[in-house]
């Protein structure tokens, strides 16, 4: 059993989804998505076990491409994400009654196919590949299925596509270049290449532009916001919880192992934005009126804080990095999906047009509490366990870092606080709130649930991550 | 030399067949010989010889090109049938045309002697010429014809001032001549004046900036089943030409020669994408469209030693995608007098396999994973880098983004606009062009080394 | 047989066809008359023509001149094309100025 | 005595060419063009090229120019209804004429075309026979395809001119 | 059995907490109320059995229950230290914490939350539990920040009410500005010593390991003081503590006064020998103390609400607590912690007898004369007071006082400073007493026909309170030291101050401050019969301090409005900005489109032209520019 299982899986899942019919499309997707996460659970055993699931062969001759998908630590932890967080998501839609749901949940399961190719694939061909494959079905679903404006939301979606398009276009050429003097796209092989200190330079650079607006970092995120705001939350949630972590996990995969040097040269500008977009971010979201949108820029300065940590490029830096790219995933799916549930409720994403939710449905009132508490990094969630080392790895790069970035820690529970008194406290509301449904429940409950679990325990995820960032290290260093 | 003669002679049944009032037979048969003929020009893979005095050669490069001229053909003479039902009498002139069409183009491909190419590249305007202006009581049909025929009789007399200027270097038209006398130090200069002519004949007949001014508006004028021809079969067919002429008469291409190539394809992409952002036609989007593809395929130049196999993928990825696109654009706009992208509106609901199809094709043209224009374009820019042209493989890549928005206005259109209409039936051979074409796109997508590998 | 290129040498027939050509060039962007058009058209290919007959001769060689025979079908061929499609417009418009055709633009 | 005649069928070629696009009465430009065409075949006369002179005048101003001629005819076209050319439409083509020929003529003088002299082998290759013999067998596939060109030309002239038949295929 | 037993010490809150979350309704009000205060209890009995047990043995237990994070250069695990000074502490969190669950149960029977506010209650436990026995300093965060959490939760408890939301957001928000400090505090550590755990810690400073870089470590001080300043309400973080007073009053008690906010003391007192390398720190930490003393105390002076007098007085014996940590007399703070635990807890919950017995009614000017009505209450408070304005023997006198005699040990100036606010203190504390339980009763007739003593439920607690508020001082009388001497191993020979005539001097000198204070109270408003002026009226020096000094204003206008400026800023135009540099190339290229389609005008002349030019540039590039 190998990595492809998974794929394949995944594959075969979209287009039985697609064929399923609309009625029970939900279910196959669902069905599907929970079979990769048993396979993936499978495979995390066998890897775990000291077995190879990785897959490697020739796809083209000239020029040279393997169909290469390596599975280490740091991919597995990743691929894991990507289906924990698919049922999920699909679930999260069965409140919805999408037309033509067929195609949705078949492009659910098809961007989940496409993202965990990303992350596993070690060709760096193959891994652009999947890298634009996983943009297709994200834009029409916002497109398609988003809500307001159809105009406004036609711009914002094609913003999107276009400003990521061009960035991961410059990776690419960054490949092209990289593959003229390899000869292969071979990780293993780019890697260990000897780059000038320009060709570094400028291959940095290239790279930068790709995961600085698929991340996204400041001044290269205004297409975020929008884009949130518009897609349905599904596709928020997909892009929020899984899609950014493609950019953050290819920084540490690719572009600190390719350009390491160019990467301490530059490490405190890119820090340094990183931490911007942490504080930007934050107060922006200060005074978001969407909630959607709020949790749009809270998005933005949690991954700055990532991505800071990405960039900080020691052992702290990179697997506090990974730690709260997991936890992050996590609970800004929550949140997204919390702010679902009010809108299937009130039909409004506009904060000061909800209020007084917590005396009707006191359960969904703590469970967001808790979504909310985990993403202000609350010691004890997951998130503090990423926040934390994260920030470490900062200060023992330089104390203001540290922090600049520990604002995150003051602004987010400002914003956060602020929103949730807003939307959930104060007199009760007159409209009626429905309780939270049966899925809606095991949603939140799950996330809860993981998050707390391992906020107390992560050395299991700690453990698996390990080994392969010291791999990236030993290219970095 | 067999698939041009088969051609020909297929040419001149369909032409008997109208005789002997066998109209419904025309295209059925037609289609079952161009698969014949296509059979037969598979088997001569590998081969390497030259007929008659050298003026047909044959080799890998005629072969594989010659088979995607005839794969092209099979698809717009199936698509015929239906487009042509209102002037079903004369089918058979218009299926006869695009047969001698394929056979001027096959002819430019296997030349091995100038008169050849000259005589080919006439054959394939002409019919073009005729193709464009063939809807005689429409006014625009009229003004698309009588514009390309201006200007491409225009350039067939640079082209021929060209050959001229060649042989009077030269002494002879013999390709394999012309090839030593390029390589020879005692050639006398004026030949490269005669290449350099030839060279811009060839750039205005595949569209490149600045001759591509004939473009929009011949496509957009011309009928739509002739749009297609032209944005595929014909400008696939110049770029292989110019690639194979650019082959044996500028074997050690000079710096300049290159630069011309570089700013021309510079040009071309960027003149294309930016026009074609403001287009409401979608024939004319299309055709800038294909003025920026022409940019990219002039790429190709650059690297001659190598980039055949790249070449030949771009061409097939292209022609391929081309074709399906255009099988939906006449399906949506038959019986509409424009071809506006407000057409599109709600096809995505109306007839999603169609939209799917464009959609797809769309997508191909502007280089996204997994559909075969986008290995096109990567392998086209590796070849470019392999070559030392940084600068083009990043003015490639930024007009690849700017393309996306053009491409993507349609596709949204489809999906998020309400339809206006009922939608249309769609004839059963479109289905199947279009399935089979976006089909071979993808496969080749998946397996780019079946055509890769072919050099 | 003596022939004038001993006289003159095949430059000068160079220059007279470069210069022909210039005048065929000239006239297709000068004339807004479809039909003189077309016979500026048939300058610069006779232009073209004496050229290859010129370069025949000089080098000794028949197939420049064979080239010249194909270059006359293209002529004539182009020419009856040309002349159909201008009928057409002449239908359609009631003249064969290519001012009028300017429908198709943008 | 040579040159003499080259240099005045020159001048008449170059004259009445000019004549051809400077005529506003599309006739007088076609009947130009037949005297420039015959000027032309003189030069084919200098250069030893009896045959290819014939064919030319047979074709071109037998053959094309009569084609031309009836069209304009039968559309009454031998009227200066030209409508007024706006200047800068003529400026483009003056420079237009200027960057071509001097760049041709430039092009040309500048590479020295020709430094040796001319010698003549005496070997016959250009008598109707050696013509024939190239044509149809060295040539002999371009003579064929070149009937599929006329073919071409043909069908499609026939085809824009001629009217449908509304009868539906199927 | 050591490892079970600490599990039921730490988990039984927890357990409590969960049981409260699910179960809750279905215990009825009193059932959750009961099992909340039982699962505090369980935690009290564990306590005191370790407590005796070290006591005893005067070892600390030490229990790595797993891995929690690990770093790149040490691993941090879940561990629990039990040592004299986290027992200590557990004695009387659990101790007060289960007698004020006991209170709540009345006080809250008539809530229709009663079960989540038993919840948080026990979260808080634990959390607080947590936060004293965590052996490193990432899990005394943990501790630290989840009691924030459980003062959020509970400040917010009427959470229909946007005012007491915006104070409890106010108060996790200024916490968290402490936490920071914390967390920086902690990376330095981290990065210096390479350890968090509080026992390596002390070895590696003891060593010598690490201490090179006094500058840092110097930082390192300054910012857990920071955090502790931000937990325990000082200078100049302390402003949410008075508005906290918007939770229920058992709260007040519980967590703003007796246990939360003595965090930031015990973690000082933990880390002494760090601060003990940081001299300046400590200076300024005894700067800031006896600073926040005087200002929460003047402000006290002319407060009207019982609550908020309370919590100024709470500040202004925090401050007194630092000032002794500043000056290095860990276990003189200590002491004072303990004793003010309390008689704070015991005035907190007879004010929360004296509302409760109003029907919420906290505003001392519609009080007078519960003395008759509730006196049990009365005592209880009175004895608290004289508790608390250090009147001898009270608890109170002796802890304050040997903070006064180390200040004066320490720095005259301090210890005059201390002396004013100690008066001061005083004096609130009997205008307290006399507006609320002397001369008439100033309220409605409906309130005072429903005045009642409350019932056992709320006296029991505030009877064993007052007890220990009078004879709590017990534990380290001068002379005896109990309590130094226990906590002896904790700190390097810091030698307790023998009893010379100084220092009966000072204890002289303090009992007379006090009285004075209580005789200026007295004239003011038992003989003269003041009652404060309505809010509008105030003038001067008086409306400054009735309006805390506008701190609460100037930090709204130079840190708050600011940053929602800024944000505005941001939103409206920043991403804007931002968004129309990203639009702004599509609009050159729709601006370029838009020229280029004039140029495709449809002219085939024009066409040609191009053709031409185009020909013309690439021969004439090719042949005549080299």
């Amino acid at each position: 059993m190998d990595v492809t299982l998974l794929l394949i899986l995944l594959f075969i899942g979209a287009v039985a989804t697609y064929f399923s019919g609309n009625a029970i499309a939900s279910k196959v997707a669902l069905f599907f998505s929970v079979a990769a996460l048993g396979v993936s659970l499978a495979l995390l055993n066998q890897f775990s076990q000291g077995t190879d699931i990785s897959f490697s062969a020739q796809w083209i001759k000239n020029p040279n491409v393997l169909f290469a998908l390596k599975a280490d630590g740091l991919s597995i932890a990743m691929v894991l994400l990507t289906t924990a967080l698919t049922p999920l998501i699909v679930l999260s839609g069965f409140g919805n009654n999408f037309n033509n749901a067929k195609n949705f949940y078949a492009l659910v399961l098809f961007m989940a196919f496409a993202m965990i190719g990303t992350f596993l694939a070690s060709d760096g061909f193959v891994y652009y590949i999947f890298w634009e494959l996983s943009l297709i079905p994200i834009y029409f679903i916002a497109l398609i299925w988003g809500n307001g404006d159809a105009e406004a939301r036609k711009k914002a979606v094609i913003k999107f596509f276009i400003y990521t398009f061009a960035g991961s276009l410059f990776m690419l050429a960054a490949f092209i270049y990289l593959y003229q003097k390899a000869g292969t796209f071979k990780w293993d092989v780019l890697v260990g290449l000897d780059l000038s200190a320009t060709e570094q330079f400028w291959i940095f650079l290239a790279f930068f532009l790709a995961y600085a607006i698929k991340i996204p970092l400041i001044p290269f995120h205004t297409w975020q916001a929008n884009v949130y705001q518009k897609a349905p939350t599904i596709g928020t949630m997909l892009l929020s919880g899984i899609m950014l972590k493609m950019g953050l996990y290819s920084v540490l995969r690719w572009q600190l192992p390719l350009a390491p040097n160019a990467a301490k040269e530059l490490q405190y500008i890119i820090i340094g934005l990183a931490l911007a977009g942490v504080v930007y971010g934050s107060i922006v979201a200060l005074k978001q009126k969407d909630l959607k949108k709020l949790l749009a820029y809270s998005s933005l300065a949690h991954v700055g804080l990532i991505a800071a940590g990405c960039y900080a490029m020691n052992m702290d830096g990179l697997r506090g990095a990974v730690l709260q790219m997991i936890a992050h995933g996590f609970v800004i799916v929550g949140l997204f999906f919390a702010a679902e549930v009010i809108y299937r409720r009130y039909e409004t994403r506009t904060i000061s047009e909800m209020g007084g939710i917590r005396q009707q449905t006191p359960k969904f009132a703590s469970m967001f509490m808790i979504l909310v508490l985990a993403s202000v990094a609350l010691p004890g969630t997951f998130n503090f366990v990423g926040e934390f080392t994260v920030l470490y790895s900062l200060s023992t790069e330089n104390m203001v870092f540290a922090v600049i970035g520990g604002t995150t820690i003051i602004l987010g529970a400002f914003y956060m606080l602020r929103m949730f008194q807003h939307a959930m406290l104060g007199e009760t509301n007159a409209k009626m709130f429905a309780d939270v449904t049966v899925s809606e429940g095991i949603v939140f409950v799950a996330i809860i649930g993981f998050l707390l679990f391992f906020g107390l325990y992560p050395k299991p995820i700690i453990e698996l991550i390990t080994p392969s960032i010291q791999e990236i290290l030993v290219h970095v260093k | 030399m067999n698939t041009l003669i088969a051609i020909a002679v297929l040419g001149v049944i369909v032409l008997l067949a109208e005789i002997f009032n066998l109209r419904k037979a025309i295209i059925p048969v037609t289609l079952a010989g161009l698969i014949a003929t296509l059979g037969l020009t598979v088997t001569e893979f590998g081969v390497t010889e030259s007929h008659y005095n050298n003026m047909i050669k044959v080799n890998n490069f005629t072969v594989a090109f010659s088979s995607l001229f005839i794969v092209l053909t099979i698809f717009l003479i199936a698509l015929s049938a239906d487009f042509y039902q209102e002037r079903a009498s004369k089918i058979s002139d218009f299926v006869s045309i695009k047969l001698f069409l394929l056979a001027g183009s096959v002819s430019m491909v296997s030349f091995g002697n100038l008169a050849m190419f000259f005589l080919g590249i006439e054959v394939l305007s002409i019919a073009l010429y005729i193709l464009a202006g063939s809807d005689r009581l429409n006014v625009k049909s009229n003004e698309a014809g009588m514009k390309y025929f201006l200007m491409g009789s225009f350039a067939s007399g640079i082209i021929l001032f060209g050959i001229a200027l060649v042989y009077g270097a030269v002494g002879s038209f013999d390709m394999d001549m012309i090839y030593e006398a390029s390589n020879s130090a005692t050639t006398v200069d004026w030949f490269y004046i005669g290449v350099s002519m030839i060279t811009v004949g060839m750039l205005f007949k595949i569209a490149t900036v600045p001759f591509h001014f004939w473009a929009p508006d011949v496509y957009e004028g011309a009928p739509t089943l002739t749009t297609a021809t032209m944005s595929t079969l014909a400008k696939v067919t110049a770029m292989a030409t110019f690639f194979k002429l650019n082959m044996a008469m500028n074997g050690n291409m000079k710096f300049e020669y290159e630069l011309v190539i570089v700013i021309v394809s510079i040009a071309s992409m960027t003149v294309g994408n930016i026009m074609a952002l403001r287009q409401n036609n979608i024939k004319r989007m299309l055709a800038f469209s294909g003025i920026s593809h022409a940019g990219f395929m002039v790429m190709a130049l650059l690297n001659l030693q190598n980039a055949t196999g790249s070449l030949f993928y771009y061409t097939a990825a292209y022609g391929l995608a081309g074709i399906a696109a255009f099988t939906v654009v006449i399906y949506v706009c038959k019986g509409k007098d424009n071809e506006n992208i407000e057409n599109f509106n709600g096809l995505g609901k109306r007839n999603p396999l169609m939209a799917g199809i464009l959609t797809a094709s769309l997508l191909s043209m502007a280089g996204i994973p997994i559909f075969s224009g986008f290995f096109a374009k990567f392998f086209l820019l590796n070849q470019v880098l392999n070559a030392g042209w940084l600068v083009l493989v990043i003015a490639g890549v930024i007009n690849s983004m700017i393309a996306v928005y053009y491409y993507f206005k349609v596709v949204s259109a489809m999906y998020t606009k309400e339809a206006t209409e009922e939608p249309a039936k769609v004839p059963f051979e479109f289905y199947i062009v279009a399935v089979l074409a976006i089909g071979l796109n993808i496969a080749i997508g998946l397996f780019p080394s079946a055509l890769m590998d072919l050099f | 047989m003596e022939t004038i290129l001993k006289e003159i040498g095949v430059e000068t027939y160079l220059y007279l066809s470069a210069l022909l050509f210039s005048i065929g060039v000239f006239g297709i962007l000068l004339r807004r008359n479809a039909i003189v058009m077309f016979m500026s058209i048939e300058i610069m290919l006779n232009a073209v023509n004496m050229m290859l007959v010129a370069f025949s001769t000089y080098h000794q060689d028949a197939s420049g001149q064979v080239f010249v025979f194909f270059s006359m079908a293209v002529a004539a061929a182009e020419v009856a094309v040309g002349l159909a499609i201008l009928v057409s417009i002449f239908r359609n418009h009631g003249s064969v100025d290519i001012d009028n055709l300017k429908n198709l633009k943008g | 005595m040579g040159e003499i005649i080259f240099y005045a069928l020159a001048a008449v070629t170059l004259g009445t060419a000019l004549l051809t696009i400077f005529s506003r009465n599309p006739i007088h430009s076609a009947l130009s063009l037949v005297v420039c065409f015959f000027s032309i075949a003189g030069h084919y006369l200098l250069l030893n090229a009896q045959f290819l002179a014939i064919v030319h005048i047979i074709v071109y101003s037998g053959a094309i120019m009569i084609l031309m001629l009836f069209t304009i005819m039968l559309m009454n076209l031998n009227k200066d209804d030209e409508s007024h050319k706006p200047i800068a439409a003529k400026i483009a083509a003056t420079i237009a004429f200027c960057l071509v020929g001097l760049v041709l003529l430039a092009g040309l003088l500048r590479t020295k075309p020709v430094v040796e002299s001319y010698y003549y082998s005496g070997e016959d290759f250009q008598s109707i026979k050696v013509l024939g013999k190239v044509l149809l067998n060295e040539y002999m596939v371009p003579f064929e395809f070149a009937s599929v060109l006329l073919l071409v030309a043909m069908i499609g002239a026939v085809l824009i001119s001629k009217k449908d038949k509304e009868k539906s295929l199927k | 059995m050591e490892t079970s037993l600490v599990l039921l010490l730490l988990l039984a809150p927890f357990v409590g907490f969960l049981s409260n979350v699910f179960l809750g309704k279905q215990f009825g009000r009193t059932g959750s109320g009961v099992l909340g205060t039982l699962a505090v209890v369980a935690s009290f009995i564990a306590t005191v059995i370790f407590f005796m047990q070290v006591n005893s043995t005067k070892e600390a237990i030490n229990i790595h229950l797993f891995d929690w994070i690990a770093m790149g250069k040490f691993s941090i695990g879940f561990d629990i230290l039990l040592d004299q000074l986290s027992l200590l502490w557990l004695m009387f969190v659990t101790g007060i914490g289960a007698l004020i669950h006991l209170y709540s149960i009345s006080y809250m029977h008539d809530d229709e939350n009663t079960h989540k506010f038993f919840s948080y209650l026990n979260l808080f436990v634990f959390f607080m539990i947590m936060l004293v026995a965590g052996s490193n300093l990432l899990i005394m965060f943990i501790g630290w920040e989840g009691v924030g959490l459980c003062s959020y939760l509970l400040i917010g408890f009427w959470y229909k009410n946007q005012d007491y939301n915006d104070a409890a957001k106010k108060a996790f928000i200024m916490n968290r500005i402490g936490d920071l400090g914390f967390l920086i505090g902690i990376f330095i550590i981290g990065y210096l010593f390479n350890t968090l755990d509080f026992v390596a810690l002390k070895q590696a400073i003891l060593a010598g390991n690490g201490t090179a870089n006094l500058a840092l470590i110097g930082t390192a001080a300054l910012c857990l003081f920071i955090g502790a300043s931000g937990k325990s309400a000082q200078i100049p973080l302390y402003t949410w503590l008075p508005d906290a007073m918007a939770g229920p009053t058992p709260v007040s008690a519980l967590i703003h006064a007796a246990t939360m906010v003595t965090a930031g003391i015990f973690m000082i007192t933990r880390l002494n020998f760090l601060f003990e390398l940081a001299p300046d720190v400590k200076m300024i930490i005894a700067v800031v103390g006896v600073f926040t003393a005087l200002v929460a105390a003047a402000i006290g002076l002319v407060q009207n609400d019982i609550k908020k007098v309370l919590a100024y007085s709470t500040v202004s014996q925090l401050g007194l607590m630092f000032l002794a940590l500043g000056l290095g007399a860990y276990e003189v703070a200590v002491f004072h912690v303990i004793t003010h635990a309390f008689f704070k807890a015991c005035l907190f919950l007879g004010s929360g007898s004296v509302i409760h017995a109003l029907h919420g009614e906290q505003d001392m000017r519609n009080m007078g004369g519960l003395r008759k009505a509730m006196p049990v209450t009365f005592i209880t408070m009175l004895i608290s007071t004289l508790a608390i304005s250090g009147i001898f023997p009270f608890a109170g006198f002796w802890s304050k006082d040997e903070i006064l005699l180390t200040a004066f040990h320490g720095n005259t100036v301090l210890w005059v400073l201390g002396s004013i606010a100690s008066i001061m203190t005083a004096f609130y504390m009997f205008r307290l007493m006399f507006l609320t339980f002397f001369g008439e009763f100033r309220g409605t007739e409906e309130q005072k026909h429903h005045l009642h003593e409350s019932p056992a439920l709320i006296t029991v607690p505030l009877i064993v309170l007052a007890v220990l508020a009078a004879i709590g001082g017990a534990i380290n009388l001068p002379g005896n030291n109990w309590l130094n001497h226990y906590l002896a191993p904790l700190f390097k020979g810091h030698e307790a101050h023998h009893l010379d005539n100084t220092a009966y001097m000072l204890m002289g000198i303090a009992t007379v401050g006090a009285l004075i204070g209580i005789g200026i109270a007295y004239s003011m408003y038992i003989s003269k019969k003041q009652v404060p002026e309505a809010d509008d009226k105030v003038q001067g020096l008086h409306k400054v301090l009735a309006n805390k000094f506008y701190l609460d204003e100037i930090y709204m206008a130079v840190i708050v409005k600011p940053i929602y400026a800024l944000a505005k800023f941001s939103r409206d135009y920043i991403e804007k900005g931002l968004s129309n540099i990203v639009f702004g190339f599509g609009t050159v290229a729709d601006g370029l489109a838009l020229q280029g389609k004039k140029m495709q005008n449809g002219n085939i002349g024009f066409y040609l032209f191009a053709f031409v030019f185009g020909l013309c540039s690439i021969v004439y590039y090719l042949f005549f520019v080299r």
